[in-house]
């Protein structure tokens, strides 16, 4: 019975993610156009254009090859995986013990490393121009998130995404300098792993500095929506790890009756939103960065993580 | 042995010592070859009372053979060669002269100091013939390392040899004395007419000269 | 009759086969014949080592032969440790035997392969049971001696027989640093049985002077930075089969070697020679996929990435050796489990790529990725299989190669619990540096096969390309399935190698098959976890669902057209991102510091018909600063003493008669 | 049986100088290569003899022990098969014309003369003796080394001629001095120079002679050793003689004169006072190996560069015996075999490719394994072997000298290690280009037989795997002796 309850929340986080997602979206997207005194579409744009792309038919290179059919799917599950792995409104599921965090970061590695390919595989100097850039900015935020996994391992003593959460929620943390550099090193490679303003314009096409979109150039139709799909999971994603991790209020561990659980989603979803507006002002707020100052916005995000990791070391005398 | 005997040995073997001196001062090649027909006499001298105080009648062979051989005929065909060679009027000292002298000199200090740490109950007229023999070795080296001409090499290497011998028979009771100066007189035949047929001045050209021109090719 | 006099038939065999292959190599039925009996042989020694495993895998069974040194005669002997390494070298020599008999035969020259070949394997072999310093060095120089040989075998070619020339003479450079080592540890009694060894525990200084001498010996076999700069030149120069096996194989036998002195026969280790191997690890890591990603030579990048993994291995060695010495044995237990498991892992996809390359180079005769591209489309078996070994060597779950790293993460998170604060700081940060190699090195595979598989094609080459003969097929297909396996069941290999860390360093990790769902946890499931088999599974469902749904609900139609590029089409193949370009932006992040790279670009003046160009100098900063000045020393120093051979006699006469005097001066001082 | 026995030695010295009046009055050319080939192998099987036989009592002038019975063996067997790869090989020089017939009788008679010579050095136990046998062995190679009367020939022969008369000079006057120091105690006379007689009462000897002398025989027998820097004359004399007779220089008369130094060794440190000759010896041996290393770069000339080998590994001999103890003795004795063996391989092999290339040019030998690979293989086994790498003989007394200083000295070691090192990168340098690469100088095959070079190469070979324990034994023994 109890197992078969665990099931049912897991299958449950599995698809309110996928479903969350394109809101997500859709909000942020919301929030930013009413902040630069524009209506903007609706909130459910995303789902409209998903459907939209998914009944259209697929336009390929000639000399596309089955990898460039493949990759879409395998982007969506790897990234689907990942989000779904990540504790949102409970912890400690029925699964969430079959990855850590740095599986988490991994499984997205591998999205980004198909995606890389895809973008590669027509032959156009775009699609190269998009992996190239995709992958030197990966080679950088990678090992600052492994930085990040290590302090909050210092201080949780596990990479377990529940047990770090459970942990981070109990009193006996506190505030510390180092999980505040760590809280900034993650955002700043959220920021860069989800292709967002100053890093990349999610919102821009025939720009010579655009990564992401450059990569999926090719794509079309049901293809097309699969990757944007991933894509929305991605941001979630992280979020849902910001807060987990950083504001673990009202996390219920997945044994927790419905009433409770119940709890959990609704303070999941006022996270989101919070985190949402957040994304959306600092967006508004700033500017794109030239590419090659990417590495040193990453580089610093580096830097912090490392010494964040350091701090720890000197604030808990280990 | 009694004072006298011992003291004419020394008197010889010194002598010799200082006749090595003298060719280390000749820049001429005659007066080379003739100190040297000298130094050659001074030790047949030697040999010869070696010879009579040890009663070791062979040695006296050695002497004739260091008489006529190297007091004579040596001197004589190497005049000859020198003649035919045209070399006669070189002044062929590599070193200056007043160098070389310090040089001998030192080298003389050497072997005295090397034998008079020798223990003294060894045979005293042994110990004081090995001293003159190792300077007159040493200053027959030096002459030929001081000397640009094939044949003062040659001739240092005479009197170096001459110092040998002076050790041999200075040995009391030492076999194979008289088999050894001959053996030696044969090569130094040989020398000399190897230099009398090469036509040797002082050397041939080295063969791998080629070699000293490095080549880059083969640099790693 | 013991297993080990068992097992040591087969090198035995191996050597017959190589004599005979000089025989018959003219023959044409050689080629088939000698890699057969290869491939024979090494299955054989395989299925007897699996068999030993299996039975009793704790039991240590030793003979000596009347051979070798004399009074020492030629130990060989079998443990945990050799045991798991019989495996990696027969596991990999049989599966290359199988790939040769197809590759063997477009060799040119087979009679400068043949012969060779199962002598290289059976130097092999017989490193990994030699018991004493004597035979080990013996076996460790035939090895080297025969791989020589191999590479040799394309000698025609100038650039070739530099490096073999390099090669072998780093080999014996390294052979006389071990030797020196051995020297240590056997004393001047000359104890140079490994046995008599283990007991004999040295004192500090003579330790620290090992472990050093170790890592100047195996490291330079292994290709540890700075030590490395023969091996890009050496692996790619050899025939593909062979390139695998040197890069795949014998590199994993020097870190034996390595394990074997300093993990076994040297006692207790000192706390600092955990920093110095975990440094040294790192370093080695980050530049040697530095050097992959900025090159364009497909085997050549991947011989630099070798260089990663062997500095991934090391660093975990390093991290099991500051472990132990602080006598926690169960976290040195994670750290060098982790380090065996890469060697295996490495093992598996590194033969699979440079059978990759082969097959490429065979197909096409090109190893310039320059001029490869679209070989997808020729070579669809080949590009399968080659993404399988490209995902699993960039660390990529669930394959093989992330199992292992994971590990040494696990491994370097528990490095906090260390006393010293030299590896508290040190640890996280070549932690970031692993991090680093492992994202460097997704990008340099995204590249080698980006550019060599996908896109067009840029050279006609390509055009008449076709798929390989079914002997390397199979054999790749082999080494992909060992991949997922390894990734998705990691608990068996981890338990398989339980013994060896219990042998060595005093304890295991937690029995993994028992888990629930064959998940692996290093330490406690509320720690750590990870369960290859799910995420694989999970990720299949997924893609599945996904792809059911949509060609269930949504359209199925599909229009081919020319690519949209934004409009923009490029004309010519020509045009599309080469290997170089693909670089360019890490290399203006990493260059600067790491090849002193300089780029740049002359833009002729306006209206000028001449193309702009973009100049990129890099230095190999190894080879400038430790190669470059000894050679010329060395050439110094014969310049000066060459003159010695043109003197006159006279000076001649001069330096004896020098000689001379300064003697009876030394005497004449004497006291 | 003694009878018998005393005819084994009286039958290595005889056989020799029999068949040297022999060769020297044969008419008939053609017949003297095969003669000079029977008579060495008879020397062969007399010597071999003295395994089975027992041994003489030593007496004033011949003695034969453990220490030089392996010796003798060594030469006798390499003076073999020299003669019967020196059969082709002057067969060749004939057609070519290089060699006259009358050259040839006095080449064959010479070389008799020369295993004489070095025979008679070897169980000799009278050091006067002894230092006449080495100087007659030394001047019938001068002779020989002359032989092509060429410019260059007769240049290196005169080169060894004065170099080795004055290296004869220093020895003998060592040998006076020896004489002298032993006198007062053995008493005049013959007694006083027989080295068996010697060792016994060395302890008593006037310590500061004796070190005095060891100085001289040092130099002197160094010269014949080629130890640098008295080597002046090696390099040429091999390059310009006849490839048999380099063969022999480097694989016997080198070890004829590091055997008189040993036994001379032997004395010294049987009197304490006196100098120890193992510094000496040690400094020179790193003098020429680390010397000899660095100028096997610059070399044109094949057989230049393996003559410079040779003084390496000379150099590596005597630094074994210099450092003395069981292990570096058993090294140092290997060591020497094996390099005999091998260099002379080496050379047969240089022999036949200068003859089929016409050249002894490094650089214009090339591609040697793909033109004559019977040829070019041989070639690298040798190189291979001669540069101390596995699994040949010379890998195992590297092994032992390298390791066993390493543990007693490691200061020694270091300079040890670094001469190898740059050793072998300069022969492996040259042999990649000589057996490697696009073939390059004349195609002709070889018409002589490979057997005397691959059964040297095999002897090495399978030393360097296996080693009979009754030979080891002995070694150990020997080595014992040697202190």
């Amino acid at each position: 019975m109890a197992v078969i309850f665990e099931l049912a929340v897991q299958g449950a986080q599995m698809f309110s993610v996928l479903l969350l997602a394109p809101l997500l979206i859709g909000f942020v997207r919301k929030v930013k156009a009413r902040l630069v005194r524009r209506q903007g579409p609706s909130v459910i744009q995303p789902y409209r254009d998903l459907a939209r792309l998914m009944r259209k038919e697929v336009v390929l290179a000639d000399n596309a090859s089955w990898l460039f059919r493949v990759t879409p799917y395998l982007i969506f599950a790897a990234t689907w995986v990942a989000a779904a792995l990540v504790p949102t409104f409970a912890t400690g599921l029925e699964f969430s013990w079959a990855a850590d965090l740095i599986v988490i970061v991994a499984l997205l590695g591998s999205a980004r490393f198909f995606q890389a390919l895809a973008g590669m595989d027509v032959g156009t100097s775009f699609g190269g121009i998009g992996a190239s850039r995709e992958v030197m900015i990966a080679s950088l935020a990678e090992p600052a998130m492994l930085l990040i996994v290590f302090s909050l391992a210092l201080v949780a003593g596990a990479t377990q995404l529940s047990t770090v959460a459970a942990f981070m929620g109990s009193p006996e943390v506190g505030l510390r300098v180092s999980l505040g550099m760590s809280l900034i090193a993650l955002v700043m490679v959220a920021i860069a792993e989800n292709a967002r303003i100053p890093v990349d314009n999610p919102a821009t096409h025939l720009e010579l500095t655009m990564v992401h979109e450059a990569m999926i150039l090719e794509y079309s139709g049901r293809h097309l929506a699969m990757i944007e799909l991933a894509s929305f999971l991605k941001l979630l994603l992280y979020m849902s790890l910001i807060s987990c991790v950083f504001l673990p209020w009202g996390l219920e561990s997945a044994g927790a009756g419905p009433k409770s659980l119940a709890v959990g989603a609704a303070a999941y979803l006022g996270k989101l939103a919070v985190l949402a507006i957040l994304l959306a002002v600092f967006e508004t707020a700033v500017a794109k960065m030239r590419v090659f100052r990417v590495p040193d916005f990453l580089g610093a995000a580096l830097m912090l993580a490392l010494l964040g990791t350091l701090l720890l070391f000197v604030s808990r005398s280990l | 042995m009694n004072g006298l005997t011992f003291d004419i040995a020394h008197l010889l073997a010194g002598s010799l010592v200082l006749i090595s001196f003298m060719m280390l001062y000749q820049d001429r090649l005659f007066a080379l070859i003739n100190v040297f027909a000298l130094h050659a006499v001074v030790l047949a001298l030697s040999v010869a009372w070696q010879a009579y105080i040890q009663d070791a009648h062979h040695l006296y062979i050695t002497a004739a053979i260091a008489l006529v051989f190297k007091a004579i005929v040596i001197p004589v065909g190497l005049h000859r060669i020198i003649q035919r060679l045209g070399i006669h009027r070189d002044i062929e000292t590599a070193v200056g002269i007043g160098p070389t002298m310090l040089a001998g000199i030192g080298l003389v200090t050497l072997s005295m100091v090397l034998m008079l740490r020798v223990t003294p109950e060894a045979d005293p007229l042994a110990r004081e013939d090995l001293a003159f023999a190792l300077s007159i070795i040493l200053l027959g080296l030096l002459v030929m390392v001081t000397r640009r001409n094939a044949v003062s090499q040659v001739v240092g290497f005479m009197s170096l040899e001459n110092g040998l011998v002076l050790a041999a028979t200075g040995a009391k009771g030492m076999p194979l004395v008289v088999e050894i100066s001959v053996a030696f007189s044969i090569l130094i035949a040989f020398i000399v007419i190897g230099v009398f047929l090469f036509r040797i001045r002082e050397r041939f050209d080295s063969v791998d000269i080629g070699a000293l021109d490095d080549y880059r090719g083969e640099r790693r | 009759m013991s297993t080990v006099a068992l097992l040591l038939c087969g090198p035995a065999a191996l050597l017959a086969t190589a004599i005979l292959a000089a025989a018959i190599s003219r023959l044409a039925a050689a080629t088939r014949l000698v890699y057969g009996a290869a491939l024979f042989i090494s299955a054989a020694l395989l299925a007897t080592v699996a068999g030993h495993l299996a039975g009793n895998p704790g039991e240590v069974s030793a003979v000596t032969l009347p051979l070798g040194l004399p009074w020492t005669g030629a130990r060989f002997r079998l443990d945990g440790l050799s045991a798991f390494f019989l495996v990696v070298v027969n596991l990999g020599g049989s599966i290359t035997s199988l790939y040769g008999l197809g590759y063997g035969r477009h060799e040119a020259t087979p009679r400068r392969v043949l012969p060779f070949y199962p002598a290289f394997l059976a130097g092999m072999n017989l490193v990994v049971l030699a018991n004493d310093a004597f035979s080990f060095l013996l076996c460790w120089e035939f090895m080297s001696l025969a791989s020589w040989a191999l590479v040799m075998a394309h000698h025609r070619d100038e650039a070739n027989r530099r490096a073999g020339y390099i090669y072998l003479v780093m080999a014996s450079f390294g052979t006389l640093a071990l030797l020196l080592a051995f020297g240590l540890l056997a004393g001047p009694a000359g104890t140079y049985a490994f046995d008599a060894m283990r007991t004999a525990h040295p004192g500090p200084f003579a330790a620290g002077a090992v472990l050093v001498l170790m890592l100047l010996g195996a490291g330079s076999k292994a290709g540890l930075v700075p030590l490395h700069a023969w091996l890009p030149l050496a692996h790619p120069a050899a025939p593909s089969h062979v390139s695998a096996l040197m890069s795949g194989i014998m590199t994993k036998v020097a870190i034996y070697g390595f394990i074997r002195v300093v993990f076994d026969l040297l006692g207790e280790p000192a706390w600092w020679s955990g920093v110095a191997v975990i440094l040294i690890g790192g370093v080695t890591a980050v530049l040697g996929i530095l050097h992959a990603l900025m090159e364009k030579d497909l085997k050549r990048l991947l011989a630099y990435s070798t260089i990663e993994n062997i500095g991934v291995i090391f660093a975990s060695l390093g991290l099991a050796l500051a472990f132990k010495a602080n006598a926690m044995p169960s976290a040195a237990a994670l750290a060098f489990t982790a380090a065996l498991f890469h060697v295996l892992n490495h093992s598996f996809f590194k033969s699979l790529l440079f059978f990759g390359a082969g097959a490429v180079l065979t197909a096409t005769g090109e190893r310039d990725m320059e001029k490869l591209g679209g070989l997808i489309h020729r070579l669809p078996v080949t590009s399968f299989v080659f993404l399988v070994g490209c995902v699993s060597i960039s660390a990529l779950p669930p394959f093989n190669g992330f199992a292992s790293e994971w590990l040494v993460f696990q491994a370097i998170l528990r490095s906090p619990e260390l006393p010293q604060w030299g590896l508290k700081v040190i640890v996280p940060a070549v932690g970031g540096m692993l991090a680093l190699s492992a994202a460097l090195a997704a990008a340099c595979f995204v590249k080698a096969f980006g550019i060599t598989f996908l896109g067009r094609a840029r050279s006609a080459a390509v055009e008449r390309a076709h798929e390989v003969d079914r002997w390397s097929l199979a054999a790749m297909a082999v080494l992909a399935a060992f991949c997922l396996l390894a990734g998705i069941l990691p608990g068996f290999v981890i338990d398989g190698l339980s013994p060896v860390a219990l042998s060595l360093v005093g304890d295991r990790m937690p029995v993994q098959i028992a888990e629930p769902w064959l998940s692996i946890v290093p330490i406690a499931e509320s720690r750590s976890s990870y369960n290859g088999l799910l995420v694989f599974a999970f990720i299949t469902i997924s893609a599945s669902l996904a792809a059911f749904f949509i060609h269930r609900f949504a359209s199925h139609a599909v229009r081919r057209g020319i690519a949209w590029g934004c409009g923009f089409v490029d004309a010519v193949p020509a045009a599309q991102y080469t290997a170089v370009s693909f670089a360019q932006p890490i290399r203006r992040v990493f260059g600067g510091f790491a090849f002193r790279a300089r780029e740049t670009v002359d833009i002729p003046a306006p209206g000028a018909l001449e193309p702009a160009r973009l100049k990129v100098d890099m230095h190999d900063l190894a080879w400038e600063i430790f190669y470059q000045p000894i050679t010329g020393a060395i050439d110094f120093a014969t310049e000066r003493l060459n003159h010695l051979q043109f003197l006159t006699i006279r000076r001649y006469l001069t330096l004896v008669f020098l000689y001379l005097v300064i003697l009876l001066l030394v005497l004449a001082l004497w006291p | 049986m003694s009878a018998f026995s005393f005819d084994a030695v009286a039958a290595i010295l005889f056989i020799p100088a029999a068949a040297a009046a022999i060769l020297a009055a044969l008419p008939n050319y053609k017949m003297t290569a095969l003669v000079n080939v029977i008579a060495s192998l008879l020397t062969l099987l007399a010597a071999l003899s003295l395994f089975v036989t027992e041994r003489p009592a030593p007496g004033q002038y011949l003695l034969v022990d453990d220490l030089n019975i392996v010796f003798i063996v060594l030469n006798t067997f390499v003076g073999f098969t020299t003669s019967v790869f020196s059969a082709s090989y002057i067969a060749h020089e004939l057609d070519t014309g290089r060699l006259t017939a009358p050259n040839l009788r006095f080449y064959h008679a010479m070389y008799q003369i020369m295993m004489f010579g070095m025979n008679l050095a070897f169980v000799s136990n009278n050091i006067g003796l002894m230092w006449v046998a080495v100087e007659l062995a030394t001047l019938t190679t001068v002779l020989m080394v002359g032989i092509y009367r060429t410019h260059e020939a007769l240049e290196a022969a005169w080169k060894y001629f004065i170099l080795g008369s004055v290296g004869i000079a220093l020895a003998l006057f060592g040998t006076i001095l020896v004489y002298m120091a032993a006198q007062p105690v053995v008493g005049e006379g013959t007694n006083a120079m027989v080295w068996s007689v010697l060792i016994e009462k060395a302890a008593r000897f006037d310590p500061a002679l004796l070190s005095v002398a060891f100085i001289f025989l040092l130099l002197g027998y160094g010269t014949k050793v080629g130890l640098a820097p008295l080597h002046a004359w090696l390099p040429d004399a091999h390059a310009e003689g006849p490839t048999p007779i380099s063969a022999v220089l480097s694989g016997l008369l080198l070890n004829v004169a590091l055997y008189a130094l040993l036994r001379f060794k032997l004395l010294l440190a049987a009197s304490p006072e006196a100098i120890g000759p193992g510094p000496l010896m040690v400094t020179m041996g790193l003098t020429s190996l680390i010397f000899a290393a660095f100028m096997l770069y610059r070399r044109r000339d094949i057989k230049r560069l393996f003559a410079y080998s040779s003084i390496e590994h000379m150099g590596i001999i005597v630094f074994a015996f210099g450092m003395g103890g069981p292990l570096a003795n058993f090294a140092g004795l290997l060591h020497m075999v094996m390099h005999s063996l091998t260099k002379s391989a080496i050379f047969f092999a240089v022999g036949h490719i200068a003859q089929v290339k016409g050249t002894q040019r490094i650089s214009e030998i090339r591609g040697l394994t793909e033109s004559h690979p019977g040829l070019g293989w041989a070639l690298v086994i040798g190189v291979v072997a001669i540069a101390g790498l596995p699994p040949l003989g010379i890998f195992m007394s590297e092994f032992l000298v390298v390791s066993s200083t390493f543990a007693r000295h490691p200061w020694l070691a270091i300079p040890l290690v670094f001469g190898l090192l740059i050793a072998f990168g300069a022969l492996l340098l040259r042999l990649t280009g000589v057996a490697f690469g696009e073939p390059r100088g004349g195609m002709a095959p070889v018409e002589a037989s490979y057997v005397p070079m691959y059964s040297h190469l095999a002897l090495v070979f399978a030393a360097g795997i296996y080693l009979p324990a009754p030979l080891v034994a002995w070694f150990q023994h020997v080595a014992g002796i040697l202190g």
